[in-house]
């Protein structure tokens, strides 16, 4: 029979196992990257905030994921009365889905670094990840609450309008890459020698601010606006369900970030590859886990307590044994790509905290106002000055990177030019 | 024009940025690790009370004299005492409701001989309403500094 | 609080029961200065109130003849009675400019004397910007008596009212909602009366409402 | 390989049942999706024949049925809501006036 | 082997689409629907339009559907009848349908299936390319057109759905 | 609310509070909107009422003064220097110059502290999230530095009737000091987090008008008066203690809109260490007890009114005495109470997501405004 011939065909096929494999291991890194991404955010945000964050669960809190995990797995899983029990248990699940499934297309390095290379890869990445609405629309439909319908309401809305943004900037990579394929796009600014940060720096901004956006995070956090409504869709979820939300959230600002450094920050690139002097960077790796080492052990060195201590000192020196390995050429090599593309994202991810611990929250008409009469028009001036650029010039850095931000610069007068100036205003005391 | 560049570049933005970033710098932390350490309270705080004992003798240095009962009309104190053979006032007993004390010290200004002194202790929390109510032995001997290990 | 824990037994209760100093008269109120302050009880003649003489005490008298009574001043702050009838006329003459233009009501209150024939002493505390000057006006009423709401004058007066009706049950006339405010609104009473004792709060609406016996 | 009638097979099935839902479902928001299972059943007909034939233009078609769908659910909605607000209602058989 | 199990998925959802009292649930079959139909895209090697299919209207029509779902008040339809008076009437013109069909297969499918060339690989441009030549080099009318459909169609649901004023 | 809340053009009632994170405490907003407008608002108070006043009637001067530490509890010192203030015009007392530098000064880092507190849970509602633990940090040193003076932190129960309880302690000047040097910087800094960010300006511009004439109409007093343009203030027009003798400037606003509102305070913060280090100059050695008796017992039918600036306006005692040691009646005017008042008055007409900025800009403390 055809189809039983066809499954042991699909078995023994080498490349399905070693998919597999990959699979497995980027689910894990994922979401273990996830997880301590939380603990990431809780600590930066407590030092921006001069505080310490969390402390107490293992040494400086290391092991603070790992007992939210727990808990949260350990928690009653409730339904509300009257919520639409089955899309209600799905939901979370639609969302994690959809995070987790886009990361199948990422090329975390070159060659042998990605699942799978599709040739509509970006298209699929914009597909597969504006799935994860529906977790959040039926997550808060199906919670059969108030607070919950609006969060989701919002949340959807702002999703839609802010993917339209965040296309509008892809498409002008798109134009200069010639290509669909992420790992097309990376290859382009190998050969350009510039990222695309570099050729378009406009787009690069609105991609930015629409990704804050579409992770619903600060200043753009409307949907889980607690002083306004609660916890927005999420609010009747706890336990496990809660747990997967979360997931979805983190994993998504993950995916703008590493969809960012694809498209803009050149994905695995090292920089100034092409500056001969500063190839020693190539070492950064070993660098990277050398400096660790003497971090972790200038904490240890702080800590009054003997297990901590002990504690530190034996990560440090993991780190540098870690490190010997590393400095080997050929694993220098393997790893330079992927551990390139880590930096970048890591950089983006502390941004985005970054953003969370200073900046106020939009209201829910400004948000669109900035959206839909901000970004959008600006996204579409410079896809047509990189059109046109592309046309005229072809595909060079320096005219490029002028006519686009002279464009972005000129259409940012334009659409402010309405507004009233008398926006700064200070009071002095008055003695009458 | 100079406004319209600075929103241009959102200079706004990015000094607050700039700001949260350099917070970052660990001598910048001012957490206290409360159980960890413990936060350093002024001399003339206000904490948990306590009965004063002769430090030399031992003997309690109340005369039962009541102001301190009569300070404070939340009904928090009761003195207990009876009269020697002398016609001399002895203290007894001596209770302190700590759940109705709000730690205004009006109390301990009534003290004539002080005797009564809010001390700097202020870990008075208890698992029971009961255990707010101290006799005089507690109020004497102090409460049990807690000790936290990690 | 009304069986508090007695001392035990042994515990001389004999000459001096422990007890509230609330009304118990020349309990000591234990003031224990730090620095030396002089102990005798009074520490120089206090003033009684005296005749108020003013030009808009005149206007006032002037314009509503018979309507004020009563108008003194103490410590610098004048305050005369208004007849209850005329009270919003004078109200709208005292914010109109040629009054003064006491245009900021900041506060109105009530103090009852239950003894009185008109236990209600309504007190409205007002202030002029132009004048730099603060102005006492009362109004009397007696226990079932309604009294015209100034809330047209001054709209601050709204939450006033409602709390005056409230806390005393004095009902004003013409006010927008006049409903209780602080107190859940099936409470009976009027806590602030003179007469409403503070240790039965109603214990009815306690057990109803939060169910728990009252602690008082 | 899949044979070519198996897709028109589908295209058949998905038609049928999308015309059944437009003929016999109340809820005119499920009529309109039935109308979106009867475009997709053409889609995948359109598909298959550029796909065994070799022919772009197919998928082409395609893009402008999509498209079509497009326009065709947001008028559809943006009548429903105007029509809702109004009526208080989204029965089509409830829906028999000539004005409101 | 997939064909047939995303066809089946198909059918049985679109099926499921059309049974559904509560029509978000409906809404959520008709997504179901949606995304086996793009698989078949897939497999007929039409990537592009898989990725058009799974973004436009999956992630975007549908959304919009569920968000109008969502608005109108969709409790007192959940209790009341989902079929209409005369669904025998559909139905049988639905069969009628069908055996018409089945008609048409009998007599034209096999030489319909001659006519098909066997399936070889994809052409050396990708499919998007193909698909971009076609649809702006043969079809720019068309396309335009189809862009003022676009414009026209958002133009009147604004005004349509827009809350009169006063 | 209703399913259909977008698409009704309906009213919908929604209730905000009495346990909302953005209703600072216990307060309740019944709110009518049409869909995400507000067309009316009503406030539903009394949660934390505890019948002060009724209190008042049942202690002696004395023994009152606690209390007033409870109502406004995150401005105890001013509460208690009103209270301490009314009483004393009633006795006729005359304070010594050191008790009333002392009190200015307490008072006035008591104002910042509170200003601090509104700036922190302010922007906190407005989604900035970092500057609540910035003002923390600096209300934190002035919460050490009543500790220090009079050992509580929070109800300080800081003055008693005539004086002070307390002679300063030593280090008193120093750790003022220290904080009026490093304070102003601090203030620039939340004001770069703040003042000219985008959209603290957007959330804030034009939210929240109220004109002011509704403004005295309503009662409203303190800042939100000063932000609608009033130049009021009666440490100016009334000088109590010995704000006579200090300069400072009041400033206002000119549109009456939260933001003029939040600037306003962030100048009476900078205007406060101003006359702190007048106060700190003046301060010199000497008694700090007036002419008090140990029993407080007024004459019989005398009554006085006596109002402060208090942080968050005009606090007013009114005190009879009808010649017992407890005063017959004390009706205390919370400037909370009336400027909450105003609340319906300036949410009309805005969304629901200003309304939380509105709370916020009133500055209420429900401790002050049930009592």
């Amino acid at each position: 029979m055809a189809a039983t011939q066809e499954v042991a065909r699909f078995l023994s096929d080498h490349s399905l196992v070693e998919a597999t494999l990959k699979i497995v291991v980027v689910f894990a890194v994922l979401s273990g990257l996830v997880a301590y991404l939380v603990y990431l955010e809780r600590k930066v945000l407590a030092f921006m905030q001069a505080r310490l964050g969390p402390m107490r669960v293992g040494p400086w809190g290391i092991l603070q994921p790992i007992a939210d995990g727990l808990k949260l797995l350990l928690k009653e899983d409730l339904v509300p009365a009257g919520a639409d029990r089955t899309v209600f248990l799905l939901a979370p699940v639609i969302s994690v889905v959809a995070a987790f499934s886009v990361f199948a297309a990422i090329p975390y390095g070159p060659g042998g670094w990605t699942i799978t290379n599709p040739n509509v890869g970006i298209l699929l990445i914009l597909g597969l990840s504006s799935l994860g609405i529906y977790g959040i629309i039926l997550g808060g439909w199906s919670s059969n609450s108030h607070y919950p319908l609006i969060g989701s309401f919002r949340s959807a809305a702002q999703l839609v309008s802010y993917e339209v943004a965040a296309g509008l900037a892809i498409v002008s990579v798109l134009l200069i890459a010639n290509s669909l394929s992420l790992v097309a796009i990376v290859q382009r600014q190998q050969q350009m020698g510039a990222w695309n940060v570099f050729l378009n720096p406009v787009a690069f901004v609105i991609y930015l601010i629409a990704g804050v956006a579409e992770t619903n995070r600060n200043p753009f956090d409307l949907p889980e606006a607690e002083s306004e409504l609660t916890g927005g869709f999420h609010t009747e979820y706890s336990g496990f369900r809660f747990a997967l939300y979360f997931m979805a959230e983190y994993t998504n600002m993950v995916l703008i970030a590493s969809l960012a450094v694809v498209l803009f920050l050149g994905g695995w690139l090292r920089p100034f590859e092409s500056v001969r002097w500063l190839s020693l960077l190539k070492y950064a790796p070993a660098a990277a886990l050398v400096g660790a080492a003497v971090f972790v052990l200038w904490l240890g060195l702080k800590s009054r307590v003997r297990a901590e201590r002990i504690f530190f000192a034996a990560l440090a020196m993991g780190c540098v044994l870690l490190a010997a390995v590393v400095a080997m050429p050929a694993v220098l090599e393997a790893i330079q790509g992927v551990f390139w593309f880590t930096v970048k994202v890591m950089a983006i991810l502390y941004a985005f905290i970054w953003y969370r611990a200073t900046f106020p929250r939009y209201r829910f008409d400004q948000l669109m106002t900035v959206g839909w009469q901000r970004l959008i028009p600006l996204a579409l001036s410079s896809l047509i000055v990189t059109a046109i650029m592309l046309v005229w010039t072809g595909q060079r850095l320096a005219p490029l990177l002028v006519a686009n931000v002279l464009g972005g610069a000129l259409t940012v007068l334009i659409l402010s030019a309405r507004q009233d100036s008398g926006r700064f205003r200070t009071i002095e005391g008055a003695t009458r | 024009m100079r406004e319209r560049l600075r929103e241009l570049f959102l200079v706004d933005l990015l000094r607050g940025l700039r700001l949260t970033f350099s917070y970052q710098r660990p001598s910048a932390t001012y957490t206290e690790q409360y159980p960890l350490e413990r936060p350093p309270v002024a001399e003339r705080y206000r904490g948990a009370p306590r009965l004063n004992n002769h430090p030399s003798t031992g003997e309690t240095l109340c005369i039962a004299c009541n102001p301190c009962a009569l300070a404070y009309t939340e009904n928090l104190i009761v003195v207990g005492w009876e009269r020697t053979s002398d016609r001399k006032k002895m203290l007894t007993t001596f209770t302190y409701d700590l759940s109705r004390c709000m730690f205004c010290g009006l109390c301990e200004d009534a003290c004539p001989v002080d005797a009564l002194e809010l001390t700097q202790d202020f870990e008075v929390a208890r698992y029971s309403r009961e255990g707010l109510i101290w006799d005089r032995s507690m109020l004497e001997e102090g409460p049990e500094p807690t000790r936290y290990t990690r | 609080m009304t069986d508090e824990p007695k001392s035990p037994p042994n515990g001389g209760t004999s000459d001096k029961p422990v007890q509230r100093a609330a009304p118990a008269g020349p309990v000591t109120s234990p003031q224990k200065p730090a620095a030396t302050s002089p102990p005798k009880p009074t520490p120089k003649p206090i003033v009684k109130p005296e005749p108020w003489a003013s030009p808009l005490l005149e206007a006032l008298q002037e314009r509503f003849p018979g309507a004020i009574s009563d108008a003194l001043i103490f410590r610098g702050q004048a305050f005369f009675t208004v007849q209850k009838e005329r009270l919003i006329q004078v109200a709208e003459f005292l914010k109109s400019e040629g009054g003064g233009s006491y245009c900021l009501l900041t506060d109105e209150t009530v103090v009852d004397y239950p003894k009185r024939e008109k236990r209600f002493e309504i007190i409205y505390q007002l202030y002029s910007f132009e004048r730099n000057d603060r102005l006492r006006m009362k109004v009397l009423a007696g226990e079932a008596e309604t009294v015209p709401s100034v809330t047209a004058v001054w709209p601050a007066a709204n939450w006033l009212e409602r709390e005056i009706y409230d806390m005393f049950g004095v009902v004003f006339e013409g006010h927008p909602e006049l409903k209780r405010i602080l107190l859940p609104e099936d409470w009976t009473g009027h806590p602030l009366r003179k007469d409403y004792d503070i240790l039965r709060q109603d214990p009815e609406w306690v057990r109803a409402n939060l169910k728990i016996e009252s602690g008082q | 390989m899949i044979p070519f009638q198996w897709c028109l097979f589908l295209s058949v099935g998905l038609l049928t049942v999308g015309v059944i839902g437009v003929l016999t479902r109340r809820n005119v928001l499920v009529i309109l999706m039935s109308i979106e299972l009867i475009l997709n059943a053409v889609n995948i007909n359109l598909v298959a024949f550029s796909h065994y034939f070799r022919a772009v233009t197919g998928q082409v078609f395609a893009i402008f049925v999509i498209t079509d769908a497009a326009a065709e659910a947001v008028v559809g909605l943006a009548l429903i809501v105007a029509l809702f607000r109004n009526k208080e209602t989204v029965n089509a058989d409830e829906m028999d006036l000539l004005k409101w | 082997m997939a064909f047939l199990i995303l066809s089946m998925a198909a059918l049985v959802s679109s099926i499921l689409v059309i049974t559904r009292r509560n029509a978000v649930h409906a809404a959520i079959w008709l997504i179901v629907a949606l995304l086996s139909v793009g698989g078949i895209y897939l497999i007929l090697q039409a990537e592009f339009l898989f990725a058009v299919q799974i973004i436009l209207y999956v992630g975007g029509i549908m959304v919009l559907f569920l968000f109008v779902l969502m608005l109108v008040n969709v409790d007192a339809s959940v209790r009341q009848a989902p079929f209409n008076r005369q669904w025998p009437v559909g139905l049988g013109t639905a069969v009628l349908l069908l055996a018409e069909m089945a008609y048409g297969f009998w007599r034209g499918g096999a030489p319909l299936a001659a006519a098909a060339v066997s399936t070889v690989a994809p052409a050396a441009q990708g499919n998007t390319q193909a698909v971009g030549m076609a649809l702006y080099q043969n079809y720019m009318l068309p396309v335009e057109l189809a862009s003022l459909l676009l414009l026209v169609a958002m133009v009147g649901a604004v005004i349509m759905a827009k809350k009169r004023l006063g | 609310m209703a399913e259909a809340t977008f698409l009704d053009s309906n009213e919908l009632l929604v209730n905000m509070g009495p346990q909302h994170p953005a209703t600072h405490g216990v307060l309740r907003v019944k709110l009518r909107l049409d869909g995400e407008r507000v067309l009316g608002s009503e406030c539903v108070i009394g949660y934390l009422h505890r019948g002060v006043e009724k209190i008042a009637e049942n202690r002696t001067y004395a023994q009152f003064a606690p209390y007033t530490d409870r109502m406004d509890y995150v401005a105890a010192v001013t509460n208690g220097m009103g209270y301490c203030e009314a009483v004393e015009k009633l006795l006729g007392v005359e304070l010594p110059p050191r008790a009333q530098w002392t009190r200015m000064i307490l008072a006035e880092l008591q104002r910042i502290a509170s200003h601090l507190l509104w700036l922190g849970t302010h922007a906190l509602d407005l989604g900035a999230m970092t500057p609540v633990f910035y003002t923390f940090r600096e209300r934190e040193e002035i919460l050490n530095i009543f500790e220090s003076y009079c050992g509580a932190r929070l109800t300080t129960h800081a003055f008693r009737i005539g004086g002070l309880q307390y002679d300063l302690y030593d280090e008193f000047e120093t750790d003022v000091r220290k904080f009026c040097d490093y304070f102003p910087g601090k203030i620039d800094e939340y004001e770069q987090l703040l003042t000219t960010n985008r959209i603290w300006m957007e959330r804030t511009q034009g939210v929240g008008v109220l004109s002011a004439e509704d403004a005295i109409a309503l009662g409203v007093t303190g800042p939100v008066l000063r932000g609608s343009g009033m130049h009021w203030d009666i440490r100016k027009a009334q000088p109590y203690e010995a704000y006579d003798k200090v300069e400072f400037d009041v400033p206002t606003g000119e549109h009456g809109d939260t933001y003029d509102r939040y600037l306003v305070r962030i100048q009476e913060m900078r205007q406060s260490v101003r006359i702190i280090r007048q106060c700190l100059e003046r301060l010199e050695p000497g008694p700090i007890f007036g002419k008090v008796g140990k029993i407080i017992k007024p004459p019989a039918g005398i009554e006085v009114y006596h109002s402060i600036e208090g942080p968050k306006g005009e606090l007013g005692y009114f005190v009879v005495s009808d010649g017992t040691v407890n005063p017959y009646r004390v009706r205390i005017r919370p400037p909370s109470f009336l400027n909450l008042q105003a609340l319906d008055k300036m949410v009309r007409g805005h969304l629901v997501a200003d309304v939380v900025a509105i709370i916020g800009t009133i500055d209420i403390v429900l401790g002050e405004v049930d009592r």
